[in-house]
């Protein structure tokens, strides 16, 4: 199985190791990730003005490519899964963008929403199945007590990202449940780490990840796992050290027994 | 008032509503003061399965540049299935007029509950703006029929 | 700038909402993760465009606390959505005047080795047009 | 030609401020065969009403058209005026100048130009009419209460009191519904039980009550003073014609791990039960889905137990038919499940609950047996916080778009009765608004506060967060002090919306009476008809109509009760003399007009005709006019145009289109 991946400017930079695990996983679950061609930032933030068009083009330029290779679209990163699921929703259903976006793409065909915009947690779940994952585990994670922090990039607004449970997701718990390690629920996972803040405010940023760690620690959780390069470098310059914060494919990739590829 | 607005087009539009659901529903709207346009006029009927072809095909005769169909919906009829077939009717009558030239956009069955004031005014308006897009309906009108 | 009024007119047509539908719950102001670095609070988002006093929340700090985060959207049951109210509230700042709230020259102190990309792409399209 | 009326109303300003009344009379005038016109303030006032019949009588009148209000709220008022004045009330038509016209439309001129349309379209109809005769049809005098909770328990004695047989048809194993499980209720604090049990008593004893429980409607048809309706009794594998309610059964059961039902599965029942101990009848109901003996065929225990020898694995569900006159819809409420509010943690904590559930705890018949405490781990807890409007008021698609209305008083109610039993109990309640209105309710929310210290925060809580400790970390807004608040409590309480119960929709299909978006029975006026649904013979109890509480619940059980009584208490109705008739030479005797009959009202006879000479036996079809109710299927599907509806006659419909179209 082949789709087309998004891998975003940090997966090329500082998040390297989310990238390179993700596909060294995947080649050990037989699918393949291929890069989208010339692929281009994102933006990072979903532009949420109703007139914003020109910062959204990025992601449809990206959606449309997939589109014509008939493939999904996967994405790693929490920010441009975040942003490019948004824009496909709205090429989808805001008559405005779409005939905007457009008008400036000159596309041969129109692109309206057709590219599903897969996470690759979603990939786990919905096309490999975390029963199969389960069964590919040759070195499982047992023992380590895990707390999933899913932060609010994947989650909100519930309805376009339709992700999982807003308030209550459990996702990332199977996960950790099908790597063999235990999961630990705590009620700060869905909570924002102030990733965005932490470049002009340390403080608040370190509030908030004081508060997400402590809970996490308190439930029992010997680490974190994020998908999310942002809320990774934020716990980690502004958290508490005790708490070790992993990308979940560095631990999917441990599992499987190809760390070391 | 100005020359434009003398000249504005004001559709001629027939509303069939059944007594129980989409003509209370008509009832509401008015009680809620829901406004919608003038050229929305109501003829009431038992149920929208009373409305023979007939009708619409003469109201289209006589120059109406609209018809919507109001009725119970699925499964809520008084009369238990009377709406199905006038859902029925209504799908072949509207193809066949489309085929001759009256746009589906002239044409319209709705479900309307008695408690839907709401629906039934934002219908009526959404119907009239398409109508007043569509223009003035001279494909079936009977030219006899013009004073 | 334009006038309260006209300017009022421009956040709810950029933002999408329509400030009318709140009931005044206060559940945004409960869930914001912000909430006390703030001046002017969530639900006072929507009252102040309500009022069309735009210039007290284009002059707020609130502007640059919000995180986007979007919990205050997720839970509120009027579908009001005040985080896109600040949003384009920021979007008038930024059009207007541009990079008040973050120059390129500060960017330099601002790095640590392990700043990821992200992080600067996301603050330049947040905080500057 | 008829010799034609037109009166004209103001409706006070309703209609006359929008439009030009003088000019509607005006254009009447003007129109051919309308030999009066004329304008009123108030045409269905007395006044109003001898202007008409005068005219009539002065003009000999052969048709009136009354330009008013909507036909659904006067015609019959208008009709009997002109009967009074010897005309036919067939022969009066309404145009709705006001609800389709004037309350619509802002600017005078197009007001005026569409009432005129409406006006001539009303002339151009009522030149068609012809004088019809209402047939009459035979009452049943019996009564039909669907639902066994405080609302159709009450509604069955009133009526049952009146002299009519009736029957309550109850879902679950008891009568009781919402109100037996309620602990305390407001404003008074009476115990719940105590007032419910008398009458439940009463209603099972009443020589005119018949109860069918753990039975469900299955098919009605008929229409009003004649419903026919088939009640499914479903198996109760016990006789209770045998069974002494001696409860050993229960005792003895094996399989004793299923959730009760009762007590919101905050405790366990058997598989052999009753719901609660004051059940009625007080005879149990083998749950088969649960019982050892229907899972696996071994088991048997509570046959061997039962001296009475009342235990019958055979039986079989029965299917009741009976004749009813009036049905009384009295199907109640339940609360909305909480799954998409998971930022109150309702299933992550078990000490985060549900109003209902709370009355259960505190219920001395209850899983704690009344005793405060929270359910994770059996401690009196110090802190306690409840949340207000969860899931009422909301327009997103997660909640309900109404008030729940009981919600603040009973809230009131729970933090008064804690801070009372337990005055070192810490209560909050987080509150929008608090909307107490209602008799002697507004005193005692304040009694909450002033006597009681019941500590209110006006502002909605965003989260619940249970901490590592056990305790719940509340997060919520004071709006007052413009201050977010963390507090930590041992329970939070939920005023979880209420919501129609879900089988409504299910019945109300089968009455063919309207429902609303949010599955509450609409009724046929909002103000003035509150208890009646649009359909004939249907009448509305209780919270299936909308939220209410329980004075309000018995005060409408009573009324709707009042409105079957008098509809019983007639011995023949007037049927709707707009019923379909063929014409025998047009005939054809194809059948396809029998076919899309809802009522098998169309029969077919060989019948002797003189077409234009020709004398010949002809198959033709005919209607029975006490079966045909008037819908007017058949006579758009007759390929020879045969069929006919009086009073809503081909002729006349195409007058009105005509009338509109010019």
């Amino acid at each position: 199985m082949k789709y087309s991946y998004y891998p975003g400017c940090t997966l090329k930079n500082k998040a390297q190791d989310l990238d390179h695990y993700a596909r060294v996983s995947a080649q050990a679950l037989g699918f393949e990730l291929e890069e989208i061609s010339e692929w281009q930032c994102c933006g990072g933030v979903y532009p949420l003005g109703t007139d914003e068009i020109a910062t959204k083009l990025s992601s449809v330029r990206a959606l449309n490519e997939a589109k014509e290779k008939g493939q999904e679209l996967v994405t790693l990163c929490s920010a441009c899964h975040h942003v490019i699921k948004r824009v496909n929703d709205d090429m989808k259903h805001v008559a405005d963008i779409r005939t905007k976006a457009n008008n400036y793409m000159q596309l041969d065909e129109p692109y309206a929403g057709e590219t599903n915009v897969l996470h690759f947690l979603e990939v786990l779940r919905d096309r490999v199945g975390f029963d199969v994952l389960k069964e590919k585990v040759t070195n499982p994670l047992t023992g380590k007590k895990i707390g999933a922090y899913y932060g609010c990039l994947l989650l909100r607004p519930g309805k376009v990202m339709a992700f999982d449970n807003p308030e209550n997701p459990k996702i990332m718990e199977d996960f950790i449940r099908a790597i063999g390690a235990e999961p630990v629920i705590y009620p700060y996972r869905n909570e924002c780490c102030g990733g965005y803040i932490s470049l002009k405010d340390n403080e608040l940023a370190a509030g908030m990840c004081r508060k997400i760690e402590d809970s996490a620690a308190g439930f029992g959780a010997d680490m974190l796992i994020t998908a999310c390069p942002l809320c990774m470098y934020n716990l980690n310059k502004n958290g508490n050290e005790a708490l070790p914060v992993y990308y979940f494919t560095e631990l999917l990739a441990e599992a499987l027994g190809v760390k070391g590829v | 008032m100005s020359i434009e607005a003398k000249e504005e087009f004001r559709p001629k539009i027939v509303a069939f509503c059944c007594n129980w659901c989409s003509y209370a529903g008509a009832d509401l709207a008015g009680s809620s003061r829901l406004a919608y346009p003038a050229d929305v006029k109501i003829i009431r009927v038992p149920c929208s399965c009373r409305v023979n072809p007939m009708f619409i095909l003469r109201a289209f005769e006589r120059g109406a540049d609209g018809v919507i169909l109001c009725g119970c919906h699925p499964g809520d009829c008084h009369y238990t299935s009377g709406n199905y077939y006038a859902r029925r009717r209504m799908t072949l009558l509207f193809s066949m007029l489309d085929f001759i030239g009256v746009e589906n956009g002239r044409t319209r069955v709705e479900w309307v509950s008695a408690a839907e004031g709401v629906k039934f005014s934002t219908t009526m308006r959404e119907f009239v703006d398409k109508i007043r897009s569509l223009g003035k309906n001279v494909r079936l009108e009977d030219l006899r029929c013009r004073n | 700038m334009a006038t309260g009024n006209k300017q009022a007119e421009l956040i709810k047509e950029i933002s999408g909402v329509n400030p009318l539908k709140c009931m005044k719950c206060g559940k945004c102001s409960a869930s914001c993760p912000s909430y006390n670095e703030m001046d002017i609070k969530p639900h006072q988002f929507v009252s102040y465009v309500v009022n069309e006093d735009i210039e007290s929340l284009v002059n707020s700090k609130s502007l640059w606390k919000c995180l986007s985060c979007f919990a205050c959207v997720e839970r509120c049951p009027r579908d009001v959505k005040p985080g896109k109210l600040i949003d384009a509230a920021r979007q008038l700042v930024v059009r207007e005047r541009g990079g008040d709230y973050l120059s390129p020259n500060e960017i330099p102190e601002l790095l640590d080795p392990d700043t990821p990309q992200q992080l600067l792409v996301s603050a330049f399209r947040r905080y500057r047009r | 030609m008829q010799r034609i009326g037109v009166f004209v109303c103001h409706c006070g300003t309703n209609i006359a401020a929008t439009v030009d009344v003088k000019k509607v009379v005006e254009m009447a005038l003007a129109e051919p065969g309308v030999v009066h016109a004329e304008d009123y303030q108030y045409m269905c006032s007395e006044v109003g009403q001898e202007k008409i019949q005068n005219a009539i009588r002065e003009k000999n009148l052969g048709g009136v058209v009354v330009c008013s209000c909507s036909p659904r709220m006067h015609e019959t008022t208008f009709r009997n005026a002109a009967q009074k004045a010897g005309l036919n009330p067939y022969m009066v038509e309404i145009a709705n100048i006001r609800e389709h016209c004037s309350w619509i439309h802002k600017d005078v001129k197009e007001a005026t130009e569409k009432a005129v349309i409406l006006m001539r379209a009303a002339v151009a109809k009522v030149n068609l009419n012809t004088p019809l005769k209402a047939g009459e049809s035979r009452v049943t005098k019996r009564a039909l209460v669907i639902g066994g909770g405080i609302a159709g328990i009450q509604t069955a004695l009133d009526i049952a009191e009146a002299g009519y047989p009736v029957d309550i048809v109850e879902k679950t194993p008891s009568i009781g519904g919402r109100m037996s499980q309620l602990d305390k209720t407001f404003p008074t604090l009476d115990c719940s039980s105590c007032i419910l049990t008398p009458k439940m008593v009463d209603a099972s004893a009443h020589p005119n009550i018949t109860l069918y429980t753990y039975s469900e409607v299955e098919k009605v048809s008929g229409f009003v003073g004649d419903f026919t309706v088939d009640i499914r009794k479903k198996a109760r594998s016990v006789d209770m014609s045998k069974c002494t309610g001696c409860g050993v059964c229960q005792e003895k059961c094996p399989s004793k791990k299923i959730p009760s039902e009762f007590n919101r599965g905050l405790s366990n029942r058997t598989a052999i039960y009753t719901p609660f101990a004051q059940a009625i009848p007080n005879v149990p109901v083998i749950d088969r889905e649960n019982c050892i003996k229907f899972k696996t065929g071994k088991c048997g225990v509570c046959s061997k137990v039962c001296q009475a020898g009342a235990i019958d694995y055979n039986q079989k569900d029965e299917i009741i038919t009976e004749k009813y006159g009036a049905i009384v819809v009295a199907t109640g409420f339940d609360m909305i499940k909480l799954d998409k509010y998971d930022e109150y943690a309702y299933s992550q904590s078990k000490d985060v609950i549900t109003s209902l559930e709370l009355e259960r705890i505190m219920n001395a018949a209850g899983p704690t047996s009344g005793h405060l405490e929270r359910l994770s781990d059996g401690k009196a807890p110090k802190e306690i916080v409840f949340i207000q409007c969860v899931g009422s008021r909301c327009a997103d698609d997660r909640g309900k778009s109404y008030c729940s209305k009981i919600c603040c008083m009973y809230t009131a109610k729970h933090a008064m009765l804690i801070r009372d039993k337990y005055p070192d109990v810490n209560v909050t309640v987080f509150y929008i608004d608090v909307r107490t209105p209602g008799k002697n309710f507004d005193e005692f929310y304040r009694r909450a506060v002033e006597e009681y210290g019941v500590n209110y925060i006006k502002g909605q809580v965003g989260k619940v967060i249970p901490q590592p400790n056990g305790k719940l970390l509340v997060q919520g807004a004071d709006l007052i002090d413009n201050k977010q608040i963390l507090k930590e409590a041992d329970m939070v309480v939920l005023a979880a919306a209420i919501e129609p119960n879900p089988d409504v929709r299910k019945i109300a299909t089968m009455l063919t009476a309207s429902i609303d978006t949010n599955n509450f029975l609409t009724e046929a006026h909002a103000k003035l008809r509150p208890v009646e649904s649009p359909t004939a013979g249907i009448f509305l109890s209780g919270v299936c109509q909308g939220p209410k509480d329980i004075p309000e619940t018995v005060s409408q059980a009573g009324a709707a009760a009042v409105k079957a009584i008098g509809l019983l208490a007639k011995d023949k109705l007037l049927t709707n003399p707009c019923t379909a008739h063929s014409d025998e030479l047009l005939s054809n005797g194809c059948s396809q007009c029998a076919h899309v009959c809802p009522y098998g009202a169309i029969t077919y006879e060989e019948r002797q005709v003189n077409d234009h000479g020709i004398r010949e036996v002809r198959r033709i079809a005919v209607v029975n006019d006490a079966l045909c109710q008037g819908c007017g299927a058949c006579t758009v599907t007759c390929p020879s145009g045969a069929m006919d509806l009086q009073g809503f006659s081909n002729r006349q419909i195409q007058a009105e289109v005509d009338a509109i179209c010019l």
